[in-house]
């Protein structure tokens, strides 16, 4: 098994969390993991991405140019990212924001409304925990329930109040995807 | 209908890269209406600092020389006594001039360097992500104060601008600030007066802004613009420090 | 076994630094290491240590002069443009025979450059930091694990030989998260004292902590201790790495980054048939220059792999002193992809 | 009123450049500039603006263009002279 | 009899290098007889600048630091914030503290870092042969001002001190002058309330000593100290510049 | 033929300075330099140019990078510890493209070190000068003479490539005086007009000065550009002279002081009937690679001499590439006599 | 005056360490310093002196203690209680 | 003809000028010259000196080990480099200020009371000059008069109305040698 995310939206979405969450998540399930951000003077109010490795081998880069799968939570990101992807690969986009379809065929493209989600559960703040469910539920690599678990250790204490709505928000994601599958 | 107020001339197209409600990009504009009323954008060059204004060189519309972080003074020097009919300006943040352009920003004051120096104090290390800066207010939070800026470790929050003033190279310095209209109006008139000066070859000028980091501080812009009044102003209050002369 | 915990690399410095006994950092903010200065804020004040903002680069490596000659484990760290404005304090901390670690996490230059990773320092660190004669000993990590790890060790072998050791990482190494794993904390207060440090002459003669050598005698004796030294750090320091090299036929030499992204880049080639290894220097000074050497008889092409335009090549280039090609790839700004080492590898191994 | 065929606006934004910081907002004296709620720009802010009702009642301060730290907004009077 | 006066404790027997007349000796000997007083030469750390007075750790009978040019108040720093309980000092020139040290100076000042700065204005760079120093007085000759200080182009004579005073960091500074036994007894006050201001945990002193520097100033010792009277003394008053407390 | 005059090395790298069309000076005193400063604060007004002393080296190398990029021929001159605080400055005067000329009066170091004569930069001044991949062109002259005629020649060296360019010499050149002829003066407003540089935009598009690039892609080509810069120099740069090297069987490898010291023993040793001469390499960044190359199949061996722990014997190691033994011989602190080079060149020849 | 075999010096010259530069010369409020004329230290400096004949007349005001930038001097006064 | 030189003294006696003079007069007869100083922080009021090669020939290192000759003006300037001066040299020595003997026995001597003679003349400043004269009577590898003609060129223009009284001190020198081997 070895799966390269890269998951994008504007600062302030929370791509970065999810990132983290992930690696965090696959290093508890014993896998090889890293986390990769953009860093820098981005433009102000530009986008944020972060690259995540989950693999069974050791990672020699934690950067890829060819991701497995991509999460894009804003129409830059959309831009920019989904051209990247494998053949074959996974695009996870946020329907909220993005009104424009993803241009190719030859990648599976998952569509989230994740902020409406979010705002029916309260908070447009976990439309990032929507998409990462979303994503796991197509991506078998790591289990839901670790996720979870992980939150805590991924949350700065001060949000630590929120986890029972991220775990919902998780599971939204979730359950969203498994739906369109079986129904498929 | 007639416009009165409109994107200025020496400004160049693009788009700053600042923050929401960042106030470099209100001084920006102020410096380049002052070009354009003085009508020396052909006649300036301009020195960017390292720092959020780093990218100044692409919003001026005039020669600009990029300078090393806290160097500007010394560039600008060096550019000066090359071409001492320009107008020659720095623009420079508070870690930039007050931190590790210390030695340059008093040197250059002290010489009398004929330039103009824009000195923008928001308090905090911008660009770099909201490390404490000199001028950072006794138990402010930054990511090198998590525990508040404590006098006893870190220092105090310096007064560059008094300091400055007790120099005898320099001929005007004022401290201003970028958070009301009113403001920045009388910003712009300080700022004009310190071009003027250059150009009268009267010596080194320097205006402090006040300035907001809604990023950095991380609170909205205009929770910014509050917190700048409420608890910047009482350290740095605002007015001339140095003036050897009226300028009409 | 310790238990992992996923960490950012500049983060792990930290940790490590603290975990080898340093209660004393002063530095000055520059990305992408801003995570290294953050932590020590954070985490110095809970077991009684110092962090200081020093006003620049300049004045934080002469307060690191000041902290190290006092006897202190010290660390400061920057990049790229930052360390070269530490460039004569380093060199005073050297001719002074003072330990402390130098963290710099490289990024792309010359001058402002750009902030991506970059092995552009690579000269610089190993070979012309400063005036004169010396050298710091070297450390290039390529895993978040190696950065602790060689942040630790980096302190004993400051105090051993009294002299700057450098952690030379980049951006990449710097900002990437990785399962890590940490030593057990060393008490500081049980580390040996040092007894030449300046800290007040109670019942003893005085210590003077200097660099000054007048007279051209003892200019040249204080030169020669130097020399002397780094000839002990020679023979005993070295540290590399070799990796599928058994039957190799071409060696790739990198370090780093730029090593860990070549070894996907050896799996890919060697699934096509080509015998292809690494070596790789885990201290750069001293360079692994005879375990290169001895390589030679089986390797017939060496590449060297960085992330500059070449600069560690010209030490390959001494360690195979002319008996074999060593060839080059490197980009620099951008970080190369394991498949673009791959094409290098197919073109060398296709004229096997 | 039933004259004119589009509105002769007085405050025009430059929406790519705004980024929604909405200190503008809050020194209209008339309190006439407003977020928009229906559209963002390309860097995915939500513009400032005056409603095409409200275009009149700008009493020209210039208050807004002196707080804009992005120079988004130009502004227009009617001539005097006319 | 009874000895009256005599070399101090703190002094090693090494003779001076300094060349005959110069004061930086006297100077020397006061700091020597403080710690001979205070009993504090085995609790002190003494930093040496670059400048004539580099081998000063071979005079100081006490712990001391060789620093790099201008960065002795870093070097300071550093020991300090090792041996909080130590008494650390810095002895520096005009060209080490007020030219290329300016930033250094400035934030340990700035930062009241708890230690004691003796600063030696001699109005030029003495080791080096001559150049001009930021306190060189205007029209005088230097090997870099052969034709005399000019303000317009080397700048002004630098009040380094008045400057320092205006920062919220230090507890004592004063100027005073070595040039004669009456003003060399208040030297060795003030170094003395320098040196107690530390030991009392009061932050940042510095006493800027006026000096003289025969061999460079190119006239006899004897007459050095009436040039320093009657040019340096105008230009650099003397006093305290800040105290913010009477130690009796 | 031009008037021999009797002058000391530094005063004469001024006079050259001037008479290439140089009006500006920054720089900060330190010895063995002081008369070159000295010089340029008494000559300069007399040509309506402009003499500062800078507040430090950090200041001086900025300075001249702001007058550079106004389009002014700028000299500043310092010695090791001085030129170490001039390397950030002067990275991103290279990083910028623009050109300068910079003179190193080596002293020996590290640290504080001593005032004597010395070779130890010669890392610092060709390779690592500071962070990122850039080079000077750096000159090592040996005689008064060559001091005044690399001086002016790098003025137009450094404008042709807009690069810095650094003028290598030490304490023994800087302060020696021997006759020595100059050139016509040139007039600077006949020099050709650089269109890059800030002058104010009046009608033109705006210039600006820069080494910044934020995008991996700009940087990377940023780098390249360079690159590819270095190349030329490379290509046509290369100064070197040989001495007595015909017939010769081992070949001395020295520059600057260590090379004319070195004709000495070479002459005494020629007189012993061993058969040496002398490579003397005059530019040393770019190295005479391809020039020392070409000696191999008549050299036998090489005997690298210089006033440091051993620096450019890398260069010559890697132009000879294994193909002959390259020995070494050096002092520093102390300048060597030209018997004991005879000394190690009779240990060589003795098992000829 | 008979009594005393050999002076009781009240200032004594660390001669080596002068380098003749004066300066306790001038401050001497009783005129009894003046350079050695008959001899030169090691360093080639005339040191200063107080004649044998003159000692008594110090008053141990330390003026010119104070005034050495050498530390040369050395100063003794009768002991009060005599 | 190769000659190495070096004259020392107190800061103060010209020993450097005398040297500089040297150099000069040899470039001005068409010789190799070069003349280097002692340079730096020397202990204030210590020894200067500084060294002088005239050559027909390529002048290699400016600085020698085993000089052909010293002149020396004070007693540490003689302890330091008369046991430096190669077999069968000379060395010129300031009787006026050095009592000692020469402890070797296989160098040639020259006695000089430069001081005196100075103080004769009415200014002990030319005593460098009366060393110089006495060197130069002794080895013949510049013309006297061409070294007169040098002094316009060498000493500092304010200094120029003491030419005569340098020639003066020139001859000196040099008649007080001549006579001294005449008579020998
Ligand atoms: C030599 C060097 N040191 C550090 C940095 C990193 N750096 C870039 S900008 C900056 C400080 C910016 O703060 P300030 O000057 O206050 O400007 P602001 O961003 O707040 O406008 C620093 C430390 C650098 N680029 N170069
Ligand atoms: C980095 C560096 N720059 C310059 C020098 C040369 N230098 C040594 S001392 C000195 C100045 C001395 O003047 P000052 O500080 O006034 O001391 P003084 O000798 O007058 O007592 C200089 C420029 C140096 N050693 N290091
Ligand atoms: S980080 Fe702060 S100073 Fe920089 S652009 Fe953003 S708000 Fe402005
Ligand atoms: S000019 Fe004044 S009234 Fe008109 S929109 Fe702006 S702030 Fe409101
Ligand atoms: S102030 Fe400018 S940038 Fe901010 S919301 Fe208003 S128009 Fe937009
Ligand atoms: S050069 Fe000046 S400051 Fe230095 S020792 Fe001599 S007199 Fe004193
Ligand atoms: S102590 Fe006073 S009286 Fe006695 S010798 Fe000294 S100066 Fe003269
Ligand atoms: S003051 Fe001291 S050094 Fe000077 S002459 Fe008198 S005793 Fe000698
Ligand atoms: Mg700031
Ligand atoms: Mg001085």
């Amino acid at each position: 098994m070895h799966e390269e995310i890269i998951m994008a939206g504007f600062g302030g979405q929370g791509v970065m969390s999810i990132g983290q969450l992930l690696a965090y998540s696959g290093m508890t399930e014993g896998l090889n993991v890293s986390w990769m951000p953009s860093y820098g003077p981005e433009m102000r109010g530009g986008t944020a991405n972060c690259t995540v490795i989950v693999s069974d081998s050791k990672i020699a880069s934690p950067l890829t140019s060819k991701p497995d799968s991509v999460i894009v939570m804003n129409l830059p990101s959309q831009d920019k990212f989904s051209p990247k992807v494998k053949e074959g690969g996974l695009v996870v986009t946020n329907t909220s924001l993005i009104e424009k379809e993803v241009e190719r065929k030859d990648v599976e493209v998952i569509k989230v409304p994740a902020n409406e989600i979010a705002n029916e559960l309260g908070n447009t703040r976990v439309a990032n925990m929507i998409m990462l469910g979303a994503y796991l539920a197509r991506k078998d690599i790591i289990d839901l329930d670790t996720v979870k678990d992980s939150l805590s250790s991924v949350l700065p204490e001060r949000h630590h109040g929120l986890i029972p709505l991220n775990e919902e928000a998780l599971d939204r994601g979730f359950e969203l995807v498994k739906e369109q599958v079986s129904v498929k | 209908m007639k416009k009165i107020a409109s994107y200025p001339d020496s400004l160049t197209e693009k788009h700053f890269h600042y923050c929401p409600g960042c106030t470099h990009g209100t001084v920006h504009r102020l410096i380049a209406e002052i070009m354009d009323e003085l009508e020396i954008r052909e006649e300036t060059i301009g020195v960017a600092p390292v720092g959020c204004a780093v990218l100044a060189y692409e919003y001026f519309d005039c020669d600009m020389h990029e300078a090393s972080h806290g160097r500007a003074p010394a560039v600008a020097t060096g550019i000066k006594r090359v071409h001492p009919d320009k107008v020659v300006f720095t623009y420079q943040g508070d870690g930039d001039l007050a931190s590790i352009g210390t030695a340059e920003i008093v040197h250059a004051a002290n010489r009398g360097e004929n330039i103009t120096t824009i000195f923008i104090n928001n308090a905090i290390y911008g660009m770099t992500g909201g490390q404490m800066a000199p001028t950072t207010l006794e138990g402010q939070k930054t990511t090198t104060t998590p525990y508040g800026r404590n006098l006893k470790e870190a220092g105090n929050p310096i007064k560059m601008t008094e300091m400055l003033s007790v120099l005898d190279g320099p001929s005007y310095i004022a401290r201003v600030s970028a958070h009301s209209p009113k403001h920045i109006r009388k910003a712009k008139k300080a700022l004009k007066k310190a071009f003027q000066m250059q150009l009268d070859g009267k010596g080194f000028s320097l205006i402090e802004v006040l300035s907001t980091c809604p990023t950095n501080w991380g609170i909205k812009p205009k929770d910014a613009l509050n917190w700048l009044e409420e608890y910047m102003m009482p350290v740095y209050p605002l007015g001339d420090l140095k003036d050897i002369k009226e300028v009409e | 076994m310790a238990e992992k915990v996923l960490m950012k690399g500049n983060e792990a410095i930290g940790e490590a630094a603290i975990r080898a006994g340093c209660r004393y950092f002063f530095g000055y903010p520059i990305t992408p290491q801003n995570d290294i200065p953050a932590y020590m804020a954070r985490e110095l004040p809970k077991h009684d240590g110092v962090f200081l903002q020093a006003e620049s680069e300049v004045a934080a490596s002469n307060m690191v002069y000041g902290a190290a000659g006092s006897g202190a484990r010290v660390l400061t760290s920057s990049s790229s443009p930052g360390i070269s404005l530490k460039a004569e304090g380093i060199s005073y901390i050297a001719g002074a025979e003072l330990p402390c670690v130098v963290v710099n996490i490289m990024r792309c230059g010359p001058g402002l450059g750009g902030i991506q990773p970059s092995q552009g320092d690579y000269f610089q660190a190993t070979k012309g930091m400063a005036h004169g004669d010396f050298h710091m000993i070297v450390y290039a990590p390529s895993t978040v694990q190696e950065l602790v790890d060689l942040t630790y060790k980096g302190f004993d072998t400051a105090d051993r030989y009294r002299n700057p050791v450098m952690v030379l990482g980049d951006g990449m190494l710097g900002q990437m998260m990785e399962p890590v794993e940490f030593m057990e904390p060393l008490d500081p207060a049980e580390l040996p004292k040092k007894e030449w440090a300046t800290d007040g002459a109670k019942g003893r003669e005085t210590n003077v902590i200097n660099s000054l050598a007048l007279a051209p005698e003892e200019l040249e004796a204080m030169n020669k201790k130097l020399e002397n030294k780094y000839k002990r750090v020679k023979a005993n320091e070295v540290m590399h790495e070799e990796y599928r090299l058994e039957d190799a036929e071409i060696a790739v030499v990198a370090y780093g980054t730029s090593a860990r992204i070549s070894t996907k880049a050896i799996d890919m080639a060697r699934e096509r048939g080509i015998k292809v290894g690494l070596i790789r220097p885990i201290t750069l000074y001293p360079f692994p220059e005879k375990e290169i050497a001895a390589t030679c008889d089986q390797i017939k092409k060496y590449l060297t792999v960085e992330m500059s335009t070449g600069q560690m090549i010209e030490d390959v280039r001494l360690a195979v002193n002319g008996r074999r090609p060593v060839e080059f790839f490197g980009r620099l700004g951008v970080v190369f992809e394991a498949e673009e080492v791959l094409q290098r590898l197919i073109a060398l191994g296709g004229d096997n | 009123m039933a004259e004119k065929k589009t509105v002769e606006k007085k405050v025009v934004f430059d929406e790519e450049r705004c980024k929604g910081c909405e200190l503008c907002v809050d020194v209209c004296p008339v309190d006439i500039i407003r977020m928009a709620e229906d559209r963002m720009n390309s860097h995915g802010y939500q513009p400032a603006e005056v409603p095409d009702e409200d275009q009149e009642k700008c009493i020209s301060c210039t208050q807004c263009y002196q707080m804009c730290p992005d120079v988004c907004i130009t502004l227009y009077k009617e001539n005097k002279k006319d």
